[in-house]
């Protein structure tokens, strides 16, 4: 499936918009991702979300990724 | 640091004429413990006036009032005559802080802080107050615009105590205000302050004194801004030259309240405004 | 989510009323215990010393006189604080801010502290340390930082997220890119094209409350903290690794919390308190002044951005494109990001783009501040959005609705919208009374929207139910507004029993799991969470017990309005049991009754709020008054509808306050020149009007109740909506916030010179 | 603690007598000898308001106070508000209306409140307004504390009317 990366991500993944990468869950998506692209670990070390059809999930890896969803790949955020 | 409340000026006097080290007066305290509390002094006596029975009193005399160094703003405010006879000089005293600081802030003490953008300087000299000084074994009388020498000095000498504020006793047809500039409705600093004076004859100006705060290094008396009201009944005109004379007079600096022009221009328009109170409180026809 | 999504329909018992808060006598009785209220036996009295410089090298600091001094029983210096970071760079900027490593990088950077046996003793001390600093160049300002010639501040630093890498290090620590589709085209397809650039001055959270705290650190390498903060795990976890200690061994209490805006996310002197602790072996307390909380903690950026919108003659965005520039002060941070993720979130661009840049300055290091960087995005774009309506002669609601983002709308961020609130609060605000009222000369009105993130995270709760049916609930995210009200009243609803039977507590870091931080919008959606689930997990014990009492097997128990009953064949003549009932047999029936929860609180929904401002200003002073004010927001679900008013009221007042008067000012020697709430103007109690506020309820789908955050989001568009009122008041348009006196003054004379030149 | 000099006050009606140094300012005085911490410091400048006490039924800020010079003085904190067991109207108005959150400022916003309805029962919005102008709160945006001290000022008419 195909899986977009926010800009902010894109220096992980050589420039890439977005990367095709076969999973079941978020863990196994982040797995193969860093496998690939080692450049996203510095990203995963400051933190990262997935947004699942536009449901942002921020730490629980264990989210199941429905085939053909929307999954895009951002940074996390904090708030006040 | 040691804390003295004596029971009588002349007490006060000695203490602080006897005193070798930093010496400071306590009326309100409200700029006093904040310079303390900022590191900014480090006083080795500190002398309160408030137990000194006159001069925490306003007393009305057959020349006007004595109002004592140590009275507050809240005294001030609670004082119908005073509120009466010189209402500008009221508003302004009861501009400077909150409620709480009106309960300790003086006028007295206002005018030694000798910030140039002190709300009740130009005021209290527009109204012509005079303050007694006193000194060992010695007593002046002055008006207030000769205590105030640059920021943060007074003409004061060493061992010397404000001990009241004489306001004048008030002509029928006289009327005075005070408006000042600040972003914030309250608990703000003047960034323009205007005072004005005006004593009418038949609905014309026949006297007046017009003084600006914070556009100089001290609060100024501006006699050209005087002139051009006087002979008018504050026509347009009138006005026009009023706010041309104070905006000449200024003498400001950019700084973290405002800028040097917007001083020049906004002491023009707070002018004509407090000339239209001042008159209107004379018995002027609006 | 695994959860089933309950909330359409829901009937709501007690949910939605407005019931005292728990914390409320002990607060208007001063008995309620802040950050400065607590003392330990042999307390001592900790203060820091600060650099008076905006940059420079820290020579030497002799700290031997007041190490002499008597009564002095600790004095730390950096050397104090050994690196335990293990080459985490943000967690060594943290320790590098909390106190200066041989350089001070901006006015009031910590470079020194003592412990002394009060404070007399300790003021003197600081005065008998001597530091020699070597001044170094400094600047302050961002568009100066990022040019050439700046003096560059840290020599580690080389810009990130450029392509190829560079090889000279830069007061640009970020470049962000984000957006989608084809600018170019889109601004090829425009009929009308708007082009601006904005400044924002730096701002400050303002609680009232100053940082403080009491530390106690014991030899054996335990050790507590009593705190003011938002986030007391996150306070335990940073301080246990500054400190090397063992994060298990800190125990962190959060005490009642005086204001934190995210503010108090971030420790600033909490690990020199500890350290001087350790050092000394005596609790010490440490409460900053005022002075210090504007020089030496987290404000928000100073920003300089440049908008684009481009439209077609019908009102359509075609292209839109934001280059925003954020100073972070001394340290890296994430704000031009946060800046590019949220500036077009409230409508619907096909094509954009967003860029955003990081720059270090000798500022403190900033933090977050109530919606971080989103508020001042939104000006340049709400101000551009004005801008198009007046040039296409459109209403400014109507092109706001044009072009609105819904459910399926790309995030500029990337990721599609779930439900979201953005196009009700338009409609509610074109419908709204205060929209039709009367504006006299110099009045003026205007509207903007704004967008925050909620954010979810790890979250964890205790439920108990004692032997008279009343239930403790201890939750791990700190109120900060009212939550314990909404937590309990969560309860309540779930268990079918009484508001009042509910008791709920901030629990200690030693009492819980880790909870994160209350911050982005997070406590009420992600406790609220996890006590529905706790509740539900309590109830499936109290079935059981039921089931034991009543001697039916536990499937046939159901719950029903705080009752166990059984259904079922023969079980008709059985009584209902309360939970009282069930509760007081609980000794006997195998012990007490609880119900746990620990959850990652994820798919928390989006916020949204649109504001309608009136004005009026002086033209002679260039001062604006606040004459009505509307916030209309979509809270998902209210619990607590007058905390969720309190909430918008607050935010709104924030953001007032940042739009007229609020600033940080430095001088030209690059020190703070209003530290203080005197010179640094919130608003006052006469500055401001009663603030009208509509709540919507689009629910989330994924909370139970559908709930969303509402801490953050009615920051956001004040600039916006206040500029454009002044806008609509002056004819003149302001780029510059906040819009003070003295700006408003200039650009009407600039406008009216203007004016004059094109006449002459 | 050198310079100390012993203050007899009455506070809240009690005599408390405190030894304290010349230069401590009577909020550090009421908060570290007295044990009153509802007295609240949020910024030691008399620009927040928070420690505001009443010196001889006048309304102050305690941080513009020296400890000494209360000698003598009768002082009124928010820890006197109450009547025994029951609530001051402006309490329990505060509480019901949501006039706080985080609640750092409302000691001192209790007892300015307190100060301005002893002297004028009826006061309008603009009066509140103003005379709760050096009563900083950043949670609010003043909205439901106006409310309140509208709401409690109605209440304690009713009550003096009985």
């Amino acid at each position: 499936m195909q899986i977009s990366l926010n800009g902010v991500l894109r220096s992980g993944a050589d420039g890439a918009a977005s990367v095709e990468i076969e999973a079941a869950t978020i863990r196994e998506l982040l797995t193969k991702l860093v496998e690939r692209y080692p450049g996203m670990g510095e990203h995963m070390e400051q933190g990262i979300a997935v947004a699942i059809n536009g449901v942002v999930y921020r730490d629980d890896w264990t989210v199941a990724i429905p085939p053909d969803a929307e999954v895009f790949l951002m940074p996390r955020i904090a708030g006040g | 640091m040691r804390y003295e409340s004596p029971a009588s000026t002349k007490e006060a006097v000695a203490l602080l004429a006897k005193e070798k080290g930093d010496a400071y007066v306590l009326a309100g305290g409200t700029d006093l413990l904040v310079r303390m509390k900022t590191g900014f002094i480090e006083p080795d006596l500190v002398v309160d006036i408030k137990r000194i029975p006159d001069m925490t009193r306003i007393k009305k005399t057959a020349g006007g009032f004595k109002i004592g160094a140590a009275v507050s703003g809240a005294q001030l405010g609670a004082s119908k005559d005073l509120c009466k006879a010189w209402p500008g000089v009221v508003e302004a005293t009861n501009l400077i802080g909150s409620d709480q600081v009106q309960g300790r802030a003086t006028m007295a003490g206002n005018l030694c802080n000798a910030s140039p953008a002190a709300d009740s300087v130009p005021a209290m000299i527009a109204a012509g107050a005079k303050a007694t000084i006193v000194g060992k074994g010695k007593r002046r009388t002055i008006p207030v615009e000769k205590v105030v020498t640059g920021p943060g000095q007074t003409s004061l000498k060493r061992g010397e105590v404000i001990e009241s504020i004489n306001l004048p006793k008030r002509n029928k047809r006289t009327g005075d205000a005070y408006l000042r500039f600040t972003p914030r409705t309250e608990m703000d600093i003047a960034v323009v302050g205007v005072g004005i004076s005006l004593t009418l004859e038949r609905g014309v100006v026949k006297k007046a004194r017009v003084a600006l705060g914070a556009v100089a290094p001290t609060a100024i008396v501006v006699p050209a801004a005087a002139r051009a009201l006087v002979g008018t009944k504050l026509d347009n005109a009138a006005l026009d030259k009023l706010a041309a004379a104070c905006s000449k007079a200024c003498n400001p600096i950019d700084d973290k309240r405002g800028t040097a022009d917007y001083r020049i221009r906004v002491a023009g328009v707070l002018a004509r405004r407090a000339a239209k109170i001042a008159y209107k409180r004379a018995g002027g026809a609006a | 989510m695994a959860h089933d999504n309950r909330y359409t329909g829901q009937k709501f018992q007690v949910v939605g009323n407005r019931f005292e808060r728990p914390d409320g006598v002990d607060k208007v009785t001063g008995r309620a215990r802040y950050g400065a209220d607590a003392n330990a036996p042999g307390q001592l009295v900790g203060l820091v010393l600060r650099s008076p410089h905006a940059h420079a090298e820290i020579k030497k600091i002799d700290t031997s006189k007041a190490e002499k001094l008597a009564g002095v029983k600790a004095v730390i210096t950096s050397a104090d604080l050994p690196d335990h970071t293990g080459g985490n760079r943000g967690m060594m900027d943290i320790l590098e801010n909390c106190m200066a490593r041989g350089r001070a990088l901006y006015d009031g950077h910590a470079v020194a502290a003592v412990a002394a046996v009060d404070a007399q003793t300790a003021r003197k001390a600081l005065k008998l340390i001597k530091v020699s600093y070597k001044k170094r160049p400094h600047v302050t300002d961002v568009d100066e930082a990022m040019k050439d010639t700046a003096p560059v501040i840290h020599d580690w630093v080389f810009t990130g997220g450029v392509d190829p890498k560079p090889s000279k290090p830069s007061n640009i620590a970020n470049r962000t890119q984000m957006g989608h589709g084809d600018v170019d085209a889109g601004f090829a397809d425009a009929d009308v094209i708007v082009e601006h650039s904005y400044k924002t001055e730096q701002t400050h959270q303002g609680y009232i409350e100053p940082h403080a705290c009491l530390a106690s650190v014991n030899p054996d390498g335990s050790g507590e903290l009593w705190v003011t903060t938002q986030g007391p795990f996150s306070y335990r976890t940073v301080c246990a690794n500054l400190l090397g200690m063992d994060i298990a061994k800190l125990k962190v209490t959060s005490s009642e919390i005086g204001g934190g805006f995210g503010g108090k996310t971030h420790v600033w002197t909490e690990p020199l308190a500890l350290a001087l602790s350790r050092k000394a072996n005596r609790p010490v307390k440490l409460v900053m002044t005022r002075d210090e909380v504007f020089r030496a903690t987290g404000p928000t950026a100073s920003t300089s951005i440049d908008v684009k919108l481009g439209a077609s003659k019908f009102g359509v965005i075609t292209a839109a494109t934001l280059e925003l520039r954020y100073q972070g002060g001394a340290f890296p941070g994430p704000w031009g990001m946060l800046g590019c993720m949220t500036g077009f979130a409230c409508y619907n661009i096909e094509n954009q783009r967003s860029v955003g840049y990081d720059v270090i300055v000798n500022r403190p290091k900033v933090a977050a501040y109530r919606a971080p960087s989103a508020p001042m995005a939104a000006y340049a774009v709400e101000s551009a959005m004005d801008i198009l309506a007046q040039r296409l002669g459109m209403d400014a609601v109507d092109l706001r609705l044009l072009n609105v983002a819904k459910e399926g709308t790309k995030a500029p961020y990337g990721p599609i919208y779930g439900p979201i609130g953005i196009e009700a609060s338009l409609r509610a605000v074109k419908d709204h009374p205060h929209r039709k009222g009367k504006l006299k000369k110099n009045q003026g009105r205007g509207i903007a929207c704004g967008f925050w993130f909620n954010i979810g995270g790890q979250t964890c709760v205790d439920l108990n139910i004692g032997t008279d049916g009343t239930v403790n609930l201890a939750v791990g995210t700190v109120d900060v507004g009212g939550a314990r009200s909404s937590m309990g009243m969560i309860a309540a609803e779930e268990l079918g029993i009484s508001y009042h039977d509910v008791k709920v507590s901030v629990a200690d870091t030693a009492s819980l799991g880790h909870n994160d931080t209350t911050e982005g919008s997070r406590g009420t959606f992600s406790s609220g969470m996890a006590t529905i689930f706790a509740a539900r997990d309590a109830i499936d014990v109290l079935k059981t017990r039921a089931a034991k009492m009543l001697d039916v097997p536990v499937e046939d128990i159901v719950w029903e309005q705080g009752q166990a009953r059984a259904t079922g064949k023969g079980h008709g003549n059985l009584p209902s049991l309360t939970l009282k009932e069930i509760a007081a047999k609980s000794g006997s029936t195998g012990g007490p009754i609880a119900g746990h929860n620990e959850v990652v609180a994820d798919g928390a929904g989006m916020g949204f709020a649109c504001h309608i401002a009136d004005v009026e200003v002086d033209p002679e002073t260039g001062h604006s008054k606040i004459l009505r004010y509307t916030v209309v927001q979509d809270a998902g679900k209210a619990i607590h509808p007058d905390y969720v008013e309190g909430q918008f009221q607050g935010a709104a007042a924030q953001g007032i306050g940042w739009a007229l008067n609020e600033e940080y000012i430095y001088g030209a020697d690059g020190t703070l020149q209003n530290p203080g709430f005197l010179d640094y103007r919130i608003p006052v109690c006469s500055d401001l009007p009663f603030i009208d506020t509509t709540i919507l309820e689009i629910p989330n789908p994924n909370h139970p109740y559908g709930i969303r955050g509402v801490g953050e989001t009615s920051i956001v568009p004040p600039l916006g909506a206040i500029g454009n009122a002044i806008a609509d008041a002056t004819g003149v348009r302001m780029h510059h916030a906040p819009m003070s006196p003295v700006r408003v003054l200039d650009a009407l004379d600039a406008a009216a010179a203007q004016a004059q030149v094109s006449a002459g | 603690m050198s310079g100390a000099v012993m203050v007899s006050t009455k506070i809240n009606g009690d005599v408390v007598e405190f030894a304290c140094p010349t230069d401590e300012v009577l909020l550090d005085s009421l908060r570290d000898r007295a044990g009153l911490t509802g007295v609240k410091e949020g910024c030691g400048t008399g620009d927040c308001g928070a420690c505001s006490i009443t010196l001889d039924e006048q309304l102050v800020c305690s941080c513009l106070v020296l400890g000494v010079e209360a000698d003598g003085r009768e002082l009124g904190t928010v820890e006197g508000l109450s009547d025994g067991d029951q609530l001051h109207p402006l309490q329990k108005r505060f509480i019901e209306m949501a006039a706080l959150q985080c609640g750092i400022c409302t000691p001192g916003f209790l007892v300015a409140a307190k100060a301005l309805l002893d002297k004028n029962a009826n006061p309008s919005e603009t009066e509140i307004r103003y005379a709760l102008a050096g009563n900083l709160c950043r949670c609010t945006g003043y909205d439901k504390i106006v409310r309140a001290v509208q709401a409690a000022a109605k209440d304690l008419r009713k009550s003096k009317k009985r």
